[in-house]
């Protein structure tokens, strides 16, 4: 678990339904949503987190009704500022496990800024980004994540704001976790959703989610059973990227090119080796669907990127201990007099 | 031979004027604190240049600072000075029409030769120091500080550059005999900071004497002057710039409530030097460098979802960009304390200058009916006193606190009386308890007497709940889009900051009397002009009273009585008439607005003026 | 067998009330259109729920849309209903409290199974419509809508999804056929809508025909009702959204002045469709989605910068934040138009909600002194010529302008009397010329009578010039920090917007006397609302008077008069009291105030209640 | 030149004095950015740009009080909103050649989020980025590059936020320009704002800058004649990389590790030859010094990356074009009247 190390031995698992709150849940019929907060709660009880610790802060968008769902504290805040929020309480609770939810509108287009200066300042937490490609909440406009050439209400013509590349921007701002998951593979969002809580520091991840109602079946591809398997790549640490209906498909590196192989034509250990820790390999795995050379690239899903760096509470913290150290801690009058006091009697 | 006559004064106002690069802030506020350990009551105004450096000699580039001392109470800086220390030719351009006829002008005549008199635009055959009309007019020191400095530290071993830099050093020597004050506190001060750079620190401490012994030797002036101590109040004083009592008082609230301060900020002139003070005390508190306004105000609001006391500071655009989130911090009803260091505006406007027009921003400025509390420190040494007060009213009450100070009273300075904080008025938190579970719920928006609601931290079991900025149900807090529960949030939000008023003190004339001709009423930094003029007018018989304004919303309770015992109420702001509309809506009061907008405080003259010209007119 | 006979009236207000999935928005507006075309006057007043899709037959789900109509004129979507069409249980109940006594309740069966009627909160014991008391209050309609549309298209081929999707046409079709019209307008409409799905026009068709069948074969009611054509004033019509309506006002501007216009705004409810009107006319303006508000309204910024015309648009949240930018705006004395469309605050509030309470933002919600000018929309069409009007008064005057409506204006709509844009007012554009250049420098802050600037563009050889948001000299624009220079640029900038009170209309007596006992003073949204009470109250003798702001900044310059020809005035806002504190403030006038802050307009009889409270405890 | 090809041809070159405002220069004296100003009135000189169509925009800082000392048109406008207010200009005129200049605190604190937006949407104009580690305006806080462990007044025990690195964040936000300049370096910051003018899209030209007053000497190895070559390497297209004193040390790549070399040991041939169009490789030369394996590695210098993507103006005049071939552009009164209007005679 996040916060509290050795937590989980603390009491009996929770069933995942006691993580949910009273409140009736209101997104459409079918929205993505439903599937990525059963999987939440179900993460959140497999680890067993005590609910009056958790902390659920949200921005706005349909995404950003989460923390109504949870029976945790939470907060549903302003447009794109949930993880300026955060770290404002991360910074003084140490002890809390906290989770940012946001959506492709609310975190990369009018909260970017935050979210960015969050990656390289890396306060532990996880950061969920419910990517729709579209803002869900205002009825379908484009977002910045909306490929090139969408039509819908504000493009009239075809959008022609190249879109974000969430994970890529990631790293270009020093992220120290990066995944990607899928609303419905429960399996493998779970899983990366245990990754990310139990990483130390900003944990992002992009979960593809459909809005059934504004953008229906923007990755059908990626979900639907009889494509899905030719096009997405599960990434595990140290292990060969293979993928494929049969998994005879792999990847090699060929210099700095990824290149699709067929697994029967070269031997496994020839495969490019999954390393999480490589930010360069990262770079090229968050490049698979971007760039036009590797059109037809398996899309990868799970880890791409995990390293440990210091978070920020903790240098705080350690900088208030030095300070507490030196300077005390007492009644603070001595420090209000200073040295040039004078006394009238 | 020395000098044994000293002439007594009971208040002096003293200009330091140089380049910026002439160290002339270091200059003031060491005769300053020296001031203070003298026990004399003092106001001071430091006032720089735009630039961060500009070029030596130019107008533009002239950097003063103006204390105020006396043996009685002082309440301004003053208006005109009785001594001015003049650097170079720009720098008695700028400030010779305020030395007092018969003042003192002391000149370095080493800053008007031909260069210096060009940059200062004067005619080089017309230099001042050469004017005999001019001169007549003044008691004239004329000394060659540069060139005595570069003589006193031929043999020191340094630069040109670094021996001209301890100029400052020889003004203030001569400065200190002159008003008969020992140089051992300024000696003290230069032996700490040039700890580590001992060559420049005896090169400070020679300058420094040297300048003290030239005013001995030469027997410059036929007296020195004195000074007494002033008769404040029994107690520990010391002298406080605005900024810094703002942090001490914010370190106070950490200290007393026991609350996990976070001072979330941004930097912006003049709001910055509080995050300064503070970035010194993480044994204290918590201080966060955000990316904008926006991340420093929300950072703020999350540590106090999370049981701290969030705390933000910016000045006029850096809180046009906070708005939204505060109006969250409505919405949730979540404590919260905002400073704004008033500069002068609209928009990027003279940020190194003060002004007071953002009164109706934090009355007004946010979208849909966010109400929430405004004081207004009246000097530095209240700063203190107002921040302690509104981060009490903000836990008390739950709910955001504007405070408005400004860039004159964040830089200036006036001697405290410093307080034991284990004395200042206790704190009560509201923390949720049992009785705010209703079937098993907690309920986050079940209301106090005050109408406050219940804080329930994370970590605190059985109190889960969901907040956020939609329309909430009373009680509950759960969403709601009930018509009557809307008006009902919106009324009580508004009624709870009104109750407030029964929580403060009442308004209290202050100079003058309670019923007459004309209320001065005022608010923020022109409390001392307000009161200096108004105890003058009251001097001469004018029947006339003084009344300042530290709760802006809600109004004390009885100034509507208050009010209504004048004829006249006369609202001086620095400003285009900003408290003057609120004064007129909620009173039907058909006040007399006095503005000035103009980056500089209120003069006394200007007040006694006006105070004059309405009187004349009835 | 047929009906023959058919009463004749002379307003109606029918309500259609079902699930959002119902497709109630489409049936209101097609029959709003077809209403239009029979040259009804006529005001509607859609109100979704807040959630995107919400839950088939809960209480909040319900979707309605509110239409009046008549052969008179129409002021407001109407206080009660004569019609309500409930397709489920929580539509009845949501909505039967608003059916007038003896009126029309058509009521589709199948929404009543014991399902819909737990999701409604019924006791499934006390279906309502099986309550005889209920009923009788009532004509009623009792219908098996979903069975017989499903019957219908049984052979259709279609799904059972798709199939009750079309259950709406169905009620179209019999309201058509209760009010005797045609249901060709909706054939034409689905024609378009589905051509490129052959198989759900068909079903559309089908259904309307059997719903409008149905009428005639059961002979469902006694007669059927008549509303005549409305006596409007010559002229070629169409029913207009209020965003509509704003969005044609831009292009009108773009087509008028020849500027580019460059419309940059980030999606917020309810502002947003203005965005989405303008994406499909890039022919004659350049719309830009940005990043957040900030970078809408600097873009704008940018574009009035390089000569065209940036209009940007938001509601309250968005609004705050550009409320810095918009500072630097009035500092730099650029045209712009900023539109707010207001909606139920604070913070996020009731975002799908109407209120009017950003108007003190709109006056005092920015840092500093930064007068502008602001105007409201007093309906849907109005919003045409406000903006028109808004966009005339930026260029000529050279400064950002304030737009507000709001969301019921912004959904509602209202027939519009269709301007020619060649026939509009001319605007006259003030670039620099010749004149504005002395000693071979370009003046970009040299002023014409109307204290106006001059526009220099980027591209004219010898104006090339630097403006900023740093205090700025008088004429030359030059940064200047000349205290006496700053407050003259103050006033002058406030003095600009004062006198555009010149080139105003002054204001008038819309209804009622000009002298007596009540003002009833309005702004906005409230119009219809307040024109409709203020006239039956005059019919029933009283001595009243409406007048109407549409420029609340400056106002007309005959207002004060105005108020004082009458005893009382009484000011109702959507808000917790806004123009009110202004017109105290600014006249010293007591005004007597009227708030509601429900997400909801006022009902016409709420305004004449509060107007016999007045005359009654006088 | 950026917006109009042909122009160098049409007149005589302007002395770059010609490019100077009558306005007196209030930075400190011995600021870089004197240095920069000089170097961007000569390329506007040599590039031959008529006046009356340069706009410079910026924000505030002191970097940003730039326009004030050019006489073209100019804005100096709010904090970290310059982007966003030229992308609006560029909107609606294509024809100007447009600057925007912002400081490490104005671009990439407040100002972050515009300045990503603005890369991925490329309009066409050039960025200079003044990094000088501080904000100077403000009188000496840590900026979002300080290093680590910078000690200022808002920094009492040392900065923990990791600084962002700029053109890497550049490359996540897909910019298709990236550049290095130095204030103190005329000739090579010459080219690259030549170059970057000549971009046809966002052009991102960070240049180091000393602030003497708040953070002097913050470059002073890269500047400083002693250190200067073997702390910095300059990037020519197709051309090896080496640097060095003695212009004996190289660069190779060891599959994606960048290795120093001495010549004298491997032959130029296998030196890295750069090649700004590999946005890879790029990459691994924005990490040359926040790699911590890198220690030791010169900076590089120069044009790090710069490919063509079609601009957001352009893309935006084709629709509008489009749009008035489809529906005109005359009188809007048979829009504004549509299908279901009525006349009351
Ligand atoms: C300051 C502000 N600007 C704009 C909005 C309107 N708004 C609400 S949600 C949203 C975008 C939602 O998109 P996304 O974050 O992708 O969430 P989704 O609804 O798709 O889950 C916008 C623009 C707002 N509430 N506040
Ligand atoms: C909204 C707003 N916030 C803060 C400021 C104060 N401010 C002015 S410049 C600046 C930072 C300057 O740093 P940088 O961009 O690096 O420029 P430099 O002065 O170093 O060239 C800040 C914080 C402001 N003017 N406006
Ligand atoms: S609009 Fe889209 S994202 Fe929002 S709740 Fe509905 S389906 Fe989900
Ligand atoms: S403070 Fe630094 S960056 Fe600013 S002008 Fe001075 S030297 Fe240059
Ligand atoms: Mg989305
Ligand atoms: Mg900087």
């Amino acid at each position: 678990m996040k916060t509290r190390p050795g937590q989980s031995t603390k009491g009996v698992s929770s069933p995942s339904k006691s993580y949910a709150s009273n409140q009736e849940i209101r997104w459409c019929p079918g929205c993505g949503d439903y599937s990525i907060l059963k999987q939440v709660q179900s993460v959140l009880a497999d680890e067993n987190i005590p609910k009056e610790e958790i902390v659920f802060i949200s921005g706005i968008g349909c995404s950003s009704r989460f923390p109504y769902y949870l029976d945790t504290f939470g907060m549903h805040s302003i447009h794109g500022r949930a993880p300026a929020i955060a770290s404002g309480l991360r910074a003084i609770r140490k002890d809390l496990n906290i989770w940012v939810v946001t959506g492709d509108g609310d975190g990369l287009s009018i909260g970017g800024n935050h979210l960015i200066h969050l990656l390289r300042r890396n306060f532990n937490m996880n950061v969920l980004l419910f990517n729709n490609e579209i803002y869900g909440l205002t009825k379908g406009q484009y977002s910045p994540t909306s490929p090139l050439g969408t039509v819908n209400k504000t493009a009239v013509w075809g959008t022609i704001d190249l879109p974000f590349n969430p994970l890529k921007l990631a790293l270009g701002a020093d992220a120290t976790f990066i995944a990607r998951g899928l609303d419905i593979d429960p399996l493998l969002l779970r899983q990366v959703l245990k990754r990310a809580n139990q990483h130390n520091g900003t944990s992002l991840v992009e979960i593809y989610q459909n809005c059934n109602v504004f953008n229906d079946g923007a990755f059908s591809v990626l979900t639907d059973k009889a494509t899905k398997k030719d096009n997405t790549i599960v990434l595990e640490h140290q292990k060969p990227l293979f993928f494929g209906v049969n998994n005879d498909m792999g990847i090699i590196l060929d210099g700095f090119s990824p290149r699709i192989v067929k697994l029967s034509e070269v031997s496994e250990n020839d495969l490019w080796i999954h390393d999480e820790e490589d930010s360069l390999k990262a770079t090229i795995l968050t490049r698979f669907f971007d760039n036009p050379e590797n059109d037809g690239f398996p899309r990868p899903l799970g880890v791409l990127y995990a390293v440990n760096r210091p978070t920020y509470e903790d240098q705080l913290r350690g900088q208030k201990k030095m300070a507490i150290e030196q300077l005390g801690q007492g009644n603070p009058y001595e420090l209000f007099k200073g040295k040039n006091y004078w006394e009238v009697k | 031979m020395s000098i044994n006559t000293s002439e007594l004064r009971e208040n002096i106002v003293i200009k330091f004027a140089g380049d910026s690069g002439d160290g002339m802030q270091l200059t003031g506020s060491q005769f300053t604190e020296t001031a203070a350990k003298y026990g004399n009551d003092l106001a001071t105004f430091p006032d720089f240049p735009a630039e961060i450096r500009a070029p030596q000699g130019t107008l533009y580039g002239v950097s003063g600072f103006q204390l105020h001392f006396g043996s009685t109470r002082v309440h301004t800086p003053g208006d005109e000075y009785d001594v001015l220390v003049a650097m170079n030719a720009a720098a008695l351009k700028t400030n010779i029409k305020n030395l007092k006829p018969g003042g003192t002008l002391i000149i370095n005549i080493d800053g008007f030769d031909d260069k210096f008199l060009r940059l200062a635009k004067y005619d080089k055959l017309d230099n001042p120091i050469e004017d005999e009309k001019l001169l007549s007019n003044y008691t004239i020191h004329k000394i060659a500080i540069t060139q005595l400095t570069r003589k006193a530290l031929e043999d020191s071993g340094l630069g040109i550059k670094e021996i001209d830099r301890s100029k400052n050093m020889f003004a203030l020597g001569y400065v200190y005999w002159l008003f008969n004050r020992k140089t051992d506190f300024t000696e003290n001060y230069l032996e700490e900071k040039f700890s580590k750079k001992p060559k420049i620190f005896e090169a400070n401490i020679k300058v420094l004497r040297t300048g003290y012994n030239y005013g001995i030797t030469v027997e410059a002036a036929s007296s020195t002057t004195e000074v007494q101590a002033a008769a404040l109040d029994k107690g520990i004083y010391r002298n406080i710039r605005g900024n810094e009592a703002l942090a001490y008082g914010i370190i106070a609230l950490a200290y007393k409530t026991g609350l996990d301060v976070l001072y979330a900020g941004y930097p912006i002139t003049p709001a910055t030097d509080i995050l300064h003070e503070l970035a010194k005390h993480k044994n204290y508190i918590t201080t966060f460098q955000a990316e904008d306004e926006i991340a420093a105000v929300t950072a703020a609001i999350g540590a106090s979802f999370g049981g701290g006391l969030g705390v933000t500071a910016s000045s006029g655009p850096g809180i046009a960009l906070k708005t939204e989130a505060i109006g969250l911090a409505v919405a949730l009803e979540m404590p919260l304390v905002i400073i704004n260091v008033q500069r002068a505006g609209p928009s990027t406007g003279m940020p190194t200058k003060t002004e007071q027009s953002d009164l109706l921003q934090a009355y007004y400025g946010r979208n849909g009916e966010t109400p929430l509390p405004v004081l207004a420190c009246n000097s530095p040494a209240d700063s203190f006193d107002i921040i302690y007060e509104a981060g009490k009213i903000a836990i008390e009450h739950m709910t955001p606190v504007m405070v408005l100070s400004d860039g004159y009273l964040g830089n200036g300075s006036s001697p405290w009386s410093i307080q034991d904080p284990d004395l200042l008025p206790e704190i009560d938190i509201p923390f949720a308890n049992q009785d705010h579970i209703k079937d098993g719920k907690f309920m986050p928006y079940l209301r106090d007497e005050r109408l406050s609601r219940p804080w329930a931290v994370p970590g605190k079991k059985g109190f889960e709940h969901r907040i956020g900025g939609l329309s909430k149900e009373n009680e509950t807090g759960d969403v709601s889009y009930d018509p009557e529960n809307n008006q009902l949030m919106v009324e009580l939000r508004e009624q709870k900051v009104e109750n407030i008023a029964e929580f403060i003190p009442e308004i209290k004339i202050k100079a003058g009397v309670e019923k007459g001709d004309i209320l001065v009423l005022g608010w923020g930094s022109t409390y001392g002009a307000l009161m200096s003029a108004v105890t003058d007018c009251h001097d001469q018989g004018l029947k006339i009273g003084f009344a300042h304004l530290r709760y802006l919303r809600p109004f004390p309770g009885n100034l509507e009585k208050v009010l209504s015992q004048y004829q006249n109420i006369l609202i001086p702001e620095l400003n285009n008439g900003q408290l003057i509309k609120i004064i007129r809506e909620k009173f039907n009061v058909d006040a007399i607005g006095m503005n000035k907008v103009q980056g500089l405080p209120f003069t006394k003259n200007e007040i006694i003026n006006k105070i004059q010209d309405i009187l004349k007119s009835e």
